[in-house]
């Protein structure tokens, strides 16, 4: 079984580690480096609990060796934001009873960031769509899904500016032509 | 879970098939991932001893019916195999001890069991050889019993039935070309008159003497 | 209609209690600095793994631990033999006790280890205990188990048919016990005498509760001490604790349990199970810390699953569609040993609850619990009520197709009236307060019921099947009183205990003898006891889930811990409310019955200008210089909250679906609760708690299922093949409410953990077989997926001779 | 939850992931890509290779390539990259689809399209999009490429035509970008595996099917063409009539013996489900055909 020297860069924190080729991301995170703010919830890459960033993508952090992530980028939900500073992905979940018993919620989050990153604006049926590597128990997903939106008009300043009423009324300046 | 299937044998006949299923030699051949398939006398069969025997073991395949006669199956003996089932990633080596339950031309029954790790599997097989209605070759209806256990049973589910029937099919095109490649034919029992051959076709053939009025 | 959270600063603190305030448990939990029972890291912590069994059923020949044992960085391995050994640490009983009893129960040994047979795939066999986790997973794979194979049973049919291997020597036929309750002849004589009469034989599937979190345990043994601290994921703390005392041998007030944050329960995190015990043995064997953390396959094989019903049930009408009998014969699956609350599920939390919201005058239930080669089955969210009301709703369903009448005129017909209650059913319970018809007439206005039955019509012209199914469901929860739940065979009492203590500077402390995970106690008891208190909703902090903090406790299950836990911190509050008149009193140079306290301030009564404030209160109690005299200082209070009665929530669901009988495929197009949980302290925690029970309900209906095959093997033992709903598979749910305070506790409220999942299946399976009516489906087994949606679609349709809706009426043609 | 121990050798180049894979020839060697279906397999305790290559970091294997008759893809070109680049909906419309439904988010961020297509997973979404769009695989070995037609490389379960020292290395796809793609999918609840995926790729004019390539996930051992839907389409007008008809010819020449069947679904629903899936599936490429005023 080899072993590897590997280098994480964990929420801007540079780490040099020694693990063993099968030892996974996930366990190099919470075991070895402490950072047990990413859960595990399965062992086959469903219930998307154990999800990070990896150099600015959703990934599942059991499902990937921690050799295969020497040099990368890791974010994980230790880096969102504090209590008296939330991400507003954060303040969505918080605003919105977006969680229970919040064990699924930091790999939804960080899922939710890259749905949003893709889509800024993204339809309830596109959240759950995008959710549906991240599995929940608790909640029903109704409220994550208004989690998501809440964060998505908070994330989008200019688009709450007139995002409420364009829904009703697409694209009013082009249709000037079309008298009553 | 439970298998079945016909498997049609070209230009070839049932004596000539029936020859080369009683050759562990060349079930071995044919039997996709197998390492090894020899008769064991013990009651528990070692597989790192039986690894080795079989490596010492200089046995070819043959047309030579004697020589098939003198290491055929034999009824209510136990023989071990060394399976390597591959799918996909995922490739589990059995430990394989089958019994022949009966052994009747054109008739054979066996039942078994493996493991593998924490995961093993029983079952039981049969098969029966006909010739086909264009009499051109022979069709080979078999069925499987099986049950599987531990790991492979809880996980493999969807995979089972469909490797089953590979193996089957991969077997069964095997044995084909065998027969082809040596020009296996069998001792036809109208050539054996003499009560030596008449011995010789019955233990080939699996015929029960008491029951050659057929 | 979605909730709008609010900030609790923004309530005045008068309106603190029925406040949809943000919880105050999330800020942890979206940091990542939540503690979950894996997050703890200990000095020197080793790390179990359990051998399981490859079989469902099998005798033990041999168990060959010695390859595991040399392996690098393995500490021990551990077998039944090793655990009652004279050289090892602990005396217990190395069985997990039965803590619900009933007369006929069959009692059966169940050793934390197996050492002659293995019961079902889960049962352990050997631990190992490594250096970290991946070794004791290593050499847990390197124990060598030679097995007999024996049969297996999984549905209780099976156990009990006349071949059947047996599991226990001493269970014959493998009948774990025979209950009945009702009145056998009294129902006889009804269907005797009824003019229609419905029947259904139903299968009520195995689940499977895949809570995200899965179960854990840290102990960490003080040889110094001899103190045993164990950190795991539990419901109940304080009844782990007194449970585990027992089985590993160690006292009780040398054990404490702790649980750290749980992510989720639904009932699996009630029972005590082996692993949790001999992580405490191994860390008394090691004199170190022991972590275990089961794989989510090691849940699959060993969480305790629900449900395991096999039913053949009738319901009797008279001429004009009055219910006037009802009848159940039940298989319970008790899996291959008796869990900890396991015997009362399918009997007193079954059982009872045949009534529904209906007047039945004669109601028969007949129950007979098998053992099986399946995980030792036991509560799962609902428990018990979820088989009842789904049997009863089906029943209805088709009754009302009986007499031929519409399923909603039907229901109200035979709702229990409004002035019947208190109302007593014919199951042994009593209503506490119901207003049957409130529910259902929001449900019909928010469905625009009449419309919808045109649009169905139209429909089905154009070969769309649409469906609507009702759901009038019942539940009881806060099981109560002790001395009544003693003599239905509880081995505990159900009782709620509470401290409630005033810091000298005004704020306080609240502990609850409840375990929350996920439910929110921390805010909603915060506000419960800053109401009573009069203080600040910042200035109560919420204790919960500890052994060596909180008094004693029962924990968090049966939507207990609103009504049990809150109403027993009104009554811990109200003593430290009436202590604190005595001081006020005294201090204001007034009678105590002169005193009046409102809002945080003692007042005398015609002088408001001479009072006091509960926080100058706390700071006198603890200054004691002038209390009165005989008084002891300090302000705090304990309490042990018996209720009287069960509480009994309700409501009305309501699905919407669309059906392709080609495909086999449900939309669920509406989904409508209207739900009445008497008071509510947090409305949006209440909304919270349906619409996750509901989904969990549309799992069951959908979804869910745990499948065996004939050796017992779990075939859906992975979230691969086990379908835990997506955020895809769940509609989107209309929530309204209704109130009708329960009259048996201060708070008036119900419970409202299980309220979605007992409902909402059956509303789904109405609402298909609405769908299906033109193809004469009735009865679709949960989950409906799509195969057999389309093979009863196909079974009626080869019947008929085509998949075509079956039936003169079916043509809408032709009645035009 | 813990993959047994391995030893793990990174490849920087196809020709060192070669020479690696001749090195560990003796002993049971997977080659990683994006490690979606691996890792899992290695977790559950099913599958644990003494040796595994790590293909994932080779820099040319990764990327779309568009020359206009051709879109080459990296085989370790994620599904997210891939859908990411305009050319691939440009010029292959079915796999592009077919891609756009694999797995979830964070699965298309790591699995890649090469892994897919090598593991030959029957349940997967591309075989079947492969086949629809008549992609072609390039295999590297020891002796350099060799080219095989998707009608040609899927064995079995599991099973395709990459001998023990080759790795997939490029899918190149002819350009259709006159074609319309279309994938429906009926996904298992559980897994998101393909219960049924029928993948269309057609060539409409005037209203009139020119050409038309199905493929079907799911439904037998291997991803297969459904040939008697094809022969349905071909020449025949884009209508509803049309769709109907080639549904109805949905499983025309499949072996029902080799037909999958499972804990999901009966062979016997699945011969129902392609059906089903084959109409969803051409609607769609009935909705996405531009009306012949349009187009002109």
């Amino acid at each position: 079984m080899t072993e590897h020297d590997i280098t994480l860069t964990v929420n801007g924190a540079e780490h040099d580690l020694t693990v063993e080729a099968r030892t996974l991301l996930v366990h190099a995170l919470r075991d070895e480096l402490g950072y047990t703010g990413t859960n595990v919830g399965c062992e086959s890459s469903l219930c998307g609990a154990c999800t990070v960033r990896m150099d600015g993508e959703a990934v599942k952090s059991c499902t990937a060796l921690a050799v295969q992530a020497d040099g990368a980028e890791i974010r994980t939900v230790e880096d969102l934001g504090t209590r008296h500073d939330f991400h507003p992905i954060q303040e969505g979940f918080q605003e919105e009873h977006g969680l229970q018993c919040g064990y699924c919620t930091p790999g939804m989050m960080m899922t939710a960031l890259d749905i949003l990153e893709e889509n800024p604006d993204p339809t309830r049926e596109e959240i759950r769509e995008g959710l549906e590597g991240n599995l929940c128990r608790c909640t029903g997903y109704q409220n994550i899904v208004n989690a998501v939106q809440n964060a998505a008009k908070e994330m989008q300043p200019a688009a709450v500016a007139d995002g409420g009423e364009s829904d009703d009324d697409p694209t009013p300046a082009t249709d000037g032509g079309e008298e009553l | 879970m439970e298998f079945s299937g016909t498997f049609e044998l070209e230009d070839t006949t049932v004596d000539e098939v029936w020859l080369a299923l009683s050759d562990p030699v060349l079930v071995q051949e044919s039997l996709p991932g197998c390492t090894f398939l020899l008769h064991v006398e013990a009651e528990e069969a070692d597989f790192d001893e039986l690894g080795e025997q079989a490596e010492g073991m200089d046995r070819e395949l043959t047309n030579d019916p004697e020589v098939i006669a003198g290491r055929a199956f034999r009824e209510g003996e136990r023989y071990a195999a060394l399976m390597q089932v591959s799918v996909g990633p995922v490739n589990p080596t059995f430990e394989t001890v089958v019994t022949i339950d009966e052994r009747d031309r054109p008739r054979m029954h066996a039942s078994g069991e493996g493991s593998s790790g924490d995961s093993s599997f029983e079952m039981s097989s049969s098969m029966a050889l006909s010739e086909t209605e264009d009499g051109d070759g022979v069709a080979v209806e078999w069925e499987t019993e099986a049950d599987v256990f531990g790991k492979v049973a809880g996980m493999g589910q969807r995979v089972i039935n469909p490797v089953a029937n590979r193996i089957v099919k991969r077997f069964f095109s095997s044995v084909q070309e065998e027969l082809h490649d040596l020009g296996v034919e069998a001792v036809s029992s109208s050539d054996g008159d003499e009560s030596d051959d008449r011995s010789l076709v019955d233990r080939v053939l699996g015929r029960s003497k008491s029951t050659d009025s057929e | 209609m979605t909730i709008d959270s609010l900030d609790p600063e923004d309530v005045d603190a008068a309106d603190i209690l029925g406040s949809a305030i943000e919880r105050r448990e999330d800020p942890a939990l979206l940091t990542g600095n939540a503690e979950y029972t894996d997050d703890i890291q200990l000095d020197g912590m080793l790390h179990m793994a359990v051998v399981r069994s490859q079989y469902g059923h099998a005798r033990l020949e041999d168990i060959d631990t010695s390859e595991a044992e040399a392996m690098e960085g393995v500490h021990g391995v551990y077998t039944y033999e090793d655990l009652t050994s004279d050289e090892t640490p602990g005396g217990g009983s190395f069985a997990l006790p039965t803590a619900w009893l009933l007369d006929s129960l069959e009692q059966v040994p169940h050793p934390v280890l197996a050492s002659e047979k293995v019961r079902h795939q889960g049962d352990g066999i050997a631990v190992v205990v490594a250096e970290d986790r991946y070794t004791a997973r290593d050499a847990a794979g390197a124990v060598d188990v030679a097995y007999e194979r024996l049969d297996a049973v999984v549905h209780p049919s099976e156990a009990f048919a006349d071949d059947a291997e047996r599991l226990h020597d001493d269970a014959e036929g493998n009948v774990a016990f025979d209950w009945e309750i009702g009145d056998a002849e009294k129902t006889a004589d009804a269907f005797a005498d009824a003019s229609h009469t419905a029947s259904i034989d139903l299968e009520n599937q195995l689940l499977i509760a895949n809570a995200m979190e899965p179960r854990a345990a840290v102990a960490e043994y003080n040889p110094g001490t001899d103190e045993l601290e164990v950190a795991m994921t539990t419901q109940n703390p304080h009844v782990h604790r007194l449970l585990m005392a027992g089985v590993i041998g160690h006292p009780e007030h040398k054990l404490s349990v702790r649980a750290p944050d749980v992510g989720g329960g639904f009932g699996s995190k009630i029972h005590h199970y082996a692993d949790e015990a001999l992580v405490a043995w191994c860390s008394m064997m090691h004199e170190a810390p022991v972590k275990w953390t089961a794989t989510r396959s090691e849940t699959y094989l060993t969480d305790a699953p629900g449900r395991g019903h096999e039913t053949k049930a009738e319901i009797a009408m008279d001429d004009d569609g009055n219910i006037v009998g009802l009848r159940v014969d039940t298989m319970a699956n008790m899996g291959a040993y008796l869990s900890t609350f396991a015997p009362a599920v399918p009997t007193y939390l079954y059982g009872t609850l045949l009534s529904g919201q209906y007047d039945i005058p004669a109601i028969y239930g007949h129950v007979k619990g098998a053992f099986t080669n399946v995980p030792p089955v036991d509560a799962y969210r609902g428990a018990g009520r979820p088989e009842a009301s789904f049997l009863v709703e089906r029943l209805v369903h088709l009754g009302a197709k009986e007499v031929g009448m519409d399923p909603v005129e039907f229901r109200k017909r035979n709702f229990v009236p409004d002035d019947a209650f208190p109302y007593e059913t014919q199951v042994a319970v009593v209503y506490d307060s119901g207003e049957y018809g409130k529910p259902m007439d929001e449900a019909l206005e928010l469905l625009d019921y009449e419309n919808f039955r045109e649009e169905q019509e139209r429909a089905r012209d154009e070969g769309t099947y649409l469906g609507v199914g009702f759901s009038c469901y019942i539940e009881a929860c806060g099981l109560a009183p002790s001395e009544l739940a003693g003599q239905l065979g509880a081995q505990a009492g159900l009782w709620e205990s509470s401290l409630v203590r005033m810091h000298p500077s005004g704020t306080v402390t609240a502990y609850c003898g409840t375990s929350g995970h996920g439910q929110g106690h921390g805010t909603t008891y915060a506000q419960i006891v800053a109401n009573e208190l009069g203080v600040p909703y910042d200035s109560v902090e919420v204790v919960e889930g500890d052994t060596d903090e909180i008094p004693q406790g029962m924990g968090t299950y049966g939507s207990r811990s609103a009504a049990v836990g809150g109403s027993s911190l009104v009554k811990s509050a109200q003593k430290v409310v009436e202590k604190g008149k005595e001081i006020a009193a005294h201090q204001l140079e007034a009678d105590p019955d002169d005193i009046e306290f409102e809002n945080g301030e003692y007042s005398v009564a015609g002088a408001p200008a001479r009072s006091m404030s509960m926080a100058d209160v706390a700071g006198a109690a603890y200054l004691a210089h002038d209390i009165p005299a005989e008084m002891e200082p300090g302000l705090e209070a304990t309490s042990f909250y018996d209720p009287e009665n069960f509480v009994f929530p309700f409501g009305t669901h309501a699905a919407i679906v669309e059906v392709d009988p080609d495909s086999g495929e449900i939309e669920i197009e509406r989904y409508v609760a209207v739900d009445d949980v008497g008071n509510q302290i947090n409305p949006k925690i209440v909304e919270g708690q349906i619409h996750g029970g509901i989904a969990q309900g549309v799992g069951q209906a959908l979804y869910e299922g745990a499948e065996y095959d004939d050796n017992a093997t779990l075939l859906t033992g992975s979230m691969q093949d086990y379908a835990v709903p997506k955020a895809e598979h769940i509609p989107e749910m209309e929530t309204e409410s209704t109130v009708t305070p329960s009259p048996h506790n201060p708070l008036g409220v119900k419970g409202v953990g299980e309220a979605g999942t007992i409902a909402a299946p059956q509303a789904i399976v109405n609402a298909v077989a609405d769908a299906l009516e033109p193809f004469g489906v009735d009865h679709i087994d949960m989950p409906m997926d799509a195969e057999s949606v389309w093979s009863a679609v196909q079974a009626n349709a080869t019947a008929d001779g085509g998949a075509e809706p079956a039936g003169d009426d079916a043509d809408p043609g032709g009645e035009r | 939850m813990f993959p047994d121990g391995f030893d793990y050798y990174e490849a920087s180049s196809v020709s060192e992931a070669i020479d690696l894979m001749a090195e560990h020839a003796g002993a049971e060697t997977e080659l990683l890509a994006g490690g979606h279906s691996l890792l899992p397999a290695m977790k559950s305790g099913l599958s644990s290779p003494d040796v595994l290559i790590d293909i994932g970091d080779v820099e040319a294997l990764h990327g779309v390539t568009a020359d206009g008759d051709t879109l080459g893809i990296g085989a370790m070109t994620t599904y997210s990259d891939f859908i990411g680049e305009d050319a691939s909906e440009e010029h292959a419309p079915a796999l592009y689809h077919a891609v756009r439904q694999v797995g979830d988010t964070q699965v298309r961020n790591r699995g890649t399209v090469g892994g897919n297509i090598a593991h030959a997973d029957p349940a997967s979404d591309l075989p079947g999009a492969a086949l629809a769009s008549d992609a072609t695989i390039v295999v590297t070995g020891p002796d350099g490429e060799r080219r095989v037609s998707a009608d040609d490389f899927f064995f079995g379960m599991y099973a395709t035509d990459i001998g023990p020292d080759e790795l997939v290395t490029r899918v190149e796809v002819p350009s259709a970008a006159d074609a319309v793609g279309a994938y429906a999918k009926k996904p298992s609840p559980s897994s998101g595996y393909a219960m049924v995926g029928v993948c269309v790729q057609a060539t409409v004019d005037g209203g009139t099917v020119q050409s038309a390539r199905v493929g079907a996930n799911g439904v037998m051992d291997r991803g297969v063409r459904l040939e008697g839907v094809e022969d349905a389409l071909a020449g025949a007008s884009l209508d509803e009539a049309t769709i109907d008809a080639a549904a109805d010819r949905a499983t025309e020449g499949l072996d029902t013996a080799m037909m999958m069947s499972d804990l999901q679904a009966s062979a016997e629903f699945r011969e129902q489900l392609v059906g089903t899936y084959t109409r969803r599936a051409l609607e769609r490429v009935l909705d996405r055909t531009p009306t012949p005023a349009a187009a002109d």
